[in-house]
């Protein structure tokens, strides 16, 4: 079973040279530690930068200078700032070669749920919507099931969702699953994790076909 | 062609009761707090405020919230405060959230003169309520509608008396769209300068988008969540 | 009578303090010679700039500085340079004060026609119908007959229009004249012409209330 | 990540018969000249190229005209030289003529994946053919379509090796929209150098855009209309 920065490591091999990611906030920021050491990629911050780096040394740190969780950052060298219009100009226009989100619920036909609770106080979907509307290739960083024991993996989503048809990658703490149309298709194992334990964790059609290999991680 | 006024409070003049306002920044980042602090003085209220996000409780448009200035927020991410939230649940404050990037195409639209555009953001969502679909390529698109405001006020960097604007690193956000979409731009600056002393070919917001400027002080320019590393 | 020297000065006092003011090619260009002293405006080439100087010193020429014309020209301190659909955004959004063109014909319900003529090479339109389309303040600066002494102020256009209703004024050697819901309003004639000329010279209907003063020029 | 090709033939590589190109510059000023020069050398036929005019008889888009390579121009203004017109009227060329801010706003939004927007400008004449239209503030607006192109083809004043552009002076023009609206954008600049040596908080056209870059060489950069005052 991985945690969260398992989760993160599994979701960095994904990463190809040269692509432009843009990583929601939680889990999926953590992906930027463990980028392949042979693998060049830029990372977008929706609220108007391109090639964010590392937060900055304690003392160095500038209110002008965040990213999209309001988290203080640095620029690297070619980094490039720009507006809100342009910056969901580039998330619209299908710029961007990877989105990597955190979801509430996914659905076996790649509906998304990371905004809003009934009942609970709604903060905003943020770029959230424009995200998954817009992204050609959208992977999914969450925990296998809920604080519950509840699967996240669902045949349909209970909560309003943020996108429909649009998720085309799952990585949890149990699994790697691609969302095709039949349902959501085993990829790999988490170390130690049986297929049948990601089949119980999963409410969503899950497609297993031969032998399910064990992920690797450095 | 001078637009400087001389502080926050003669800028804001002309801003009444149920306005519409654009306010730029993300977050506390690129906010106009010097408007801001006018704003809450002046006792305006019924206000529409169109921004990204609606501050922290004590700061930014947290503080018009406090005052009971805001009849209804615009915006893709609020509630970072209590009394937002207390008054949303209680039906005083009305919210209408709108995804990030369609607020600011709606923004810069609205400054274009493009009335209404497609874009996908939202289709199958409740965002979608009410509006119309259509496909384009086979993909579901929404009609979104363009918006403009009474008053667009925006935080830059340095500013000439012309009105043209240079912001600062992330600081830019939201700011150069609202500053189309006003019917009056105010901008408050940390350094206004002379005409000629902006690079002509390195300037975000051209002058003509702005109707008053002047140089803010005391800027507190607050950081919502300092995130550091520590040296090797 | 005026030339066309004389009907850019006339419409030069139509100018504003603090205006911004986009001019066509042809009379209107001069307009920017004629401003009065004690008036400021900002003069916009649609292919990116605000704050066009005069033209620069020969020698002085920068290839990569030119007017919508294609001329060589200067940038004024306070100037700013833009991409084209920023400057077309300017344009359709209203944030231009007073557009000065050039027209074949007008109509006596503010129709404009000023960019082709059937049988003849279609150069194209350029930035006229966006200009006409979306300017709330447009005077046409143009001669009121044409070289065969045919009125170019029509009841309707007779050539493919550029754009339907924009029009506000028309000045013309021989007169300025207000556009009007019930047709051409005199408002004032050039030195030395008569009401009677300027009747003659109109095709559209032509209104004329109580005493016309003649223009009065430096 | 390093998007630097060789030269100009190098760049156009994977261009073939009847693919779509959009070429930046405003006349004469800011083309890719290079590029142009490659095109012209490649022999390559049946062109669709979206550029806001068509370049004189010898120079610019003028010389694969000459050469009998472009099938469709579509331009907002064209017609400044003699071949251009001799196949216009022998309709071996197409011409689709389009307001230039339309153009401007098709490019543009075509590189930010609105397919389609409402736009005042054509209302009433030839150019409203057959497009929709509908009436916000009671004023007619058409429906316009996105333009995107196989490649577009831009310069640049100064670019680093990872695609970030900056233009001088009006040679911007049309350059930024369309390097947002190609399917692969090409970037020809006059100087290319290493990433951190431009300022990021002044970048024209982000590097996201651009996929090859390379410094071009003997830029002739013709005016078209030299006109000058005389010194007093």
């Amino acid at each position: 079973m991985l945690d969260k920065k398992g989760i993160a490591k599994r979701i960095a091999q994904e990463l190809r040279n040269g692509w432009y990611v843009n990583l929601g906030i939680g889990i999926p920021t953590l992906v930027a530690n463990y980028v392949p050491e042979n693998i060049n990629v830029v990372f977008q911050s929706e609220n108007g930068i391109l090639g964010m780096g590392p937060f900055p040394y304690d003392g160095e740190e500038d209110a002008d200078m965040i990213n999209a969780g309001k988290q203080t950052i640095t620029a690297l060298p070619g980094a490039v700032i720009f507006d809100s219009a342009t910056s969901f100009a580039m998330i619209r226009g299908k710029h961007i070669q990877l989105t990597v989100l955190g979801a509430m619920e996914v659905s076996q036909n790649g509906d998304i749920a990371n905004w809003k609770i009934p009942g609970k106080m709604v903060k905003g979907m943020g770029g959230a919507m424009d995200l998954v509307a817009s992204a050609d290739n959208i992977i999914v960083a969450m925990m296998h099931t809920n604080k519950r024991g509840i699967s996240k993996l669902l045949k349909a989503c209970t909560l309003p969702i943020t996108g429909v048809k649009c998720v085309k990658k799952v990585v949890t703490n149990l699994a790697v699953l691609d969302i095709t149309p039949d349902g959501f298709k085993l990829v790999e194992r988490a170390p130690g994790v049986t297929v049948a334990e990601i089949q119980e964790a999963t409410e969503g059609k899950l497609i297993v076909e031969g032998e399910i290999p064990e992920m690797v991680l450095e | 062609m001078n637009k400087v006024v001389e502080n926050a409070e003669k800028a804001i003049e002309g801003i009444i009761d149920n306005m519409t306002l654009m306010l730029g920044g993300f977050g506390l980042c690129g906010i106009p707090e010097n408007c801001i602090s006018a704003l809450v003085n002046s006792k305006i209220k019924g206000l529409t405020c169109i921004s990204n996000n609606a501050g922290v409780d004590d700061f930014g448009i947290g503080l018009l919230l406090q005052n009971h200035q805001v009849k209804k927020m615009i915006s893709s991410y609020v509630g970072e405060n209590d009394e937002f939230e207390r008054q949303m649940l209680s039906g005083e404050l009305e919210v209408d959230l709108i995804p990030q990037g369609s607020l600011a195409a709606r923004c810069y639209m609205g400054g274009a003169g493009v009335p209404a555009f497609f874009t996908p953001a939202g289709y199958g969502t409740e965002v979608a309520q009410g509006k119309e679909i259509r496909y384009f390529d086979g993909k579901p698109h929404l009609l979104e509608s363009a918006l403009t405001a009474d008053f667009a006020i925006v935080k830059a960097w340095k500013g000439d008396t012309m009105g043209n604007l240079i912001y600062k690193g992330t600081a830019r956000n939201f700011n150069p769209a609202m500053a189309m979409a006003g019917k009056i731009t105010i901008a408050e600056v940390e350094e206004l300068v002379e005409p000629g002393e902006l690079d002509p070919n390195f300037i975000h917001t051209p002058g003509v988008f702005v109707q008053r400027i002047f140089q803010g002080v005391n800027y507190e320019k607050r950081i919502e969540q300092k995130t550091v590393r520590q040296k090797a």
